[in-house]
């Protein structure tokens, strides 16, 4: 899992058909840097096309779950449906506050 | 499952209980060409008391925590990832 | 699925329970790479060997020098042996030849 | 498992109802492990260590943490399960051709020294091999 900014909404007719019903979202992932500045992140040279059941709305921050972990979402949302998901990114949460310190714990 | 070799240790207190009595170990994972020579390093749970320096197997995943609790099934929750299956003696 | 030359084996006598009775062997996955130009039929000088070396359990025997066929996960252990094995990699085949298109892989 | 550094945290209201109940900390990994899209940092929940910022930590990857709670499996591929008190390496780590590179100065309480290596003697005669490419 990993944090990410909301740039942007994928809409798709033609799909497979499990994929109908779900929302698809740009999301730029923030690398550790941006993370402990509080300014946007400029550049976008990743993007991951995510998975949305929460309702997140483009310039929200969200924790991204990749993998099996992105399946597992849809597992609780949509019981049942998750094995049939070809989904390997999801949003698990929509970010009130992160609070980073990318020098945490350094020795001063 | 991969060889590799014994580079160090970690010590801790304050942990999920899957892990109380176990040991942990630096394992430096060991290519082809030689000791440590791929730089990666692993931390893997240790019920062998392999020794500092010593050449060991590693195992990934469901391999390590049927290392800790054999039978798949009721291993999952078990917080391991990566663990020593065998003390080399020797290799040919 | 993946290619491999056996390279060797290893054992010891402190190793975890499930290992018990099984052969283990050292493989060394082949990398393709693009041969000359001109060539038509890879020889085993453009099968490059990765610096990785993975441990697979082998049911079929097979030795030092002989290229395999390597299966990998929870999935294929459990077919191949049972879900208690502290294993994840399986000889499956021990391989007589391969013939690989060359404009494939240039 | 991997070593990682605890440097912030998580706070969402809005969120996946199996994360409910779990503290969401965002983790700098320590030497060579290479988080998806090199974005540098992951997410971890926290299993029941109570880990604060800045502690050094021993997180576990892959499927144990997404079964860390009843019912069907939680969205996570990763779990904080101790706080490392104290680590030590083999200075031979840090040569040889790819030496262990460190974050900075790598877990506190990192002990680099040369260990007394009394392991036993491995009688290898790896086959000759053709260079590598």
């Amino acid at each position: 899992m990993f944090l990410g900014r909301v740039i942007g909404n994928v809409w798709a007719t033609k799909k497979w058909p499990e994929l109908s019903g779900l929302k698809f979202l740009v999301v730029r992932p923030h690398t550790l840097a941006e993370l402990g500045r509080s300014e946007p992140p400029q550049q976008c040279d990743d993007a991951v096309i995510a998975a949305d059941l929460l309702g997140a709305c483009i310039g929200e921050d969200v924790v991204l779950a990749y993998g099996h972990a992105a399946r597992a979402a849809l597992e609780e949302l949509a019981p049942g449906a998750a094995a049939r998901h070809p989904v390997d990114a999801a949003i698990v949460a929509i970010v009130d506050r992160f609070d980073v310190d990318p020098e945490a714990g350094e020795e001063v | 499952m991969i060889r590799g070799t014994v580079i160090g240790e970690v010590w801790v207190t304050k942990k999920a209980p899957s892990l109380d009595g176990r040991k942990l170990k630096l394992v430096a994972v060991r290519g082809a060409s030689g000791a440590a020579a791929s730089g990666r390093v692993v931390v893997a749970m240790d019920t062998l008391d392999a020794p500092m320096g010593q050449a060991v197997m590693v195992t990934f995943g469901s391999g390590a925590r049927n290392v800790l609790r054999p039978g798949a099934s009721e291993n999952r929750d078990l917080l391991c990832d990566c663990a020593i299956s065998q003390v080399i003696d020797g290799e040919s | 699925m993946y290619l491999a030359k056996v390279i060797g084996t290893n054992w010891g006598a402190k190793q975890a329970a499930g290992l018990e009775g099984l052969k283990l062997l050292q493989v060394r996955p082949v990398v393709l790479r693009a041969s000359e130009a001109g060539a038509t039929r890879l020889t085993e000088q453009d099968c490059a060997l990765s610096d990785q070396v993975i441990v697979a359990a082998d049911t079929l025997g097979a030795g030092p020098g002989e290229y395999v066929l390597v299966a990998t996960g929870s999935r294929v252990r459990d077919v191949v042996y049972d879900s208690s094995r502290p294993i994840k990699a399986m000889v499956v085949a021990i391989v007589d030849s391969a013939d690989i298109d060359v404009g494939v892989v240039r | 498992m991997i070593l990682g550094r605890v440097v912030g945290e998580v706070w969402a209201t809005r969120k996946h109802p199996k994360l409910v109940g779990y503290k969401l900390l965002v983790i700098r990994p320590h030497w060579w492990y290479e988080p998806s899209h090199h974005v540098g940092h992951l997410v971890a929940i926290d299993a029941h260590v109570d880990a604060g910022v800045g502690d050094d930590v021993v997180i576990c990857m892959g499927e144990p943490p997404r079964w860390q709670s009843e019912g069907p499996a939680m969205p996570v591929e990763a779990a904080v399960m101790a706080v490392v008190d104290r680590c030590e390496v083999d200075e031979s780590a840090f040569e040889g051709p790819r030496p262990l590179k460190l974050w900075r100065d790598g877990p506190r309480g990192l002990i680099v020294g040369r260990i007394r290596t009394e392991g036993a003697e491995v009688t290898s005669q790896a086959e000759p091999e053709r260079s590598e490419p």
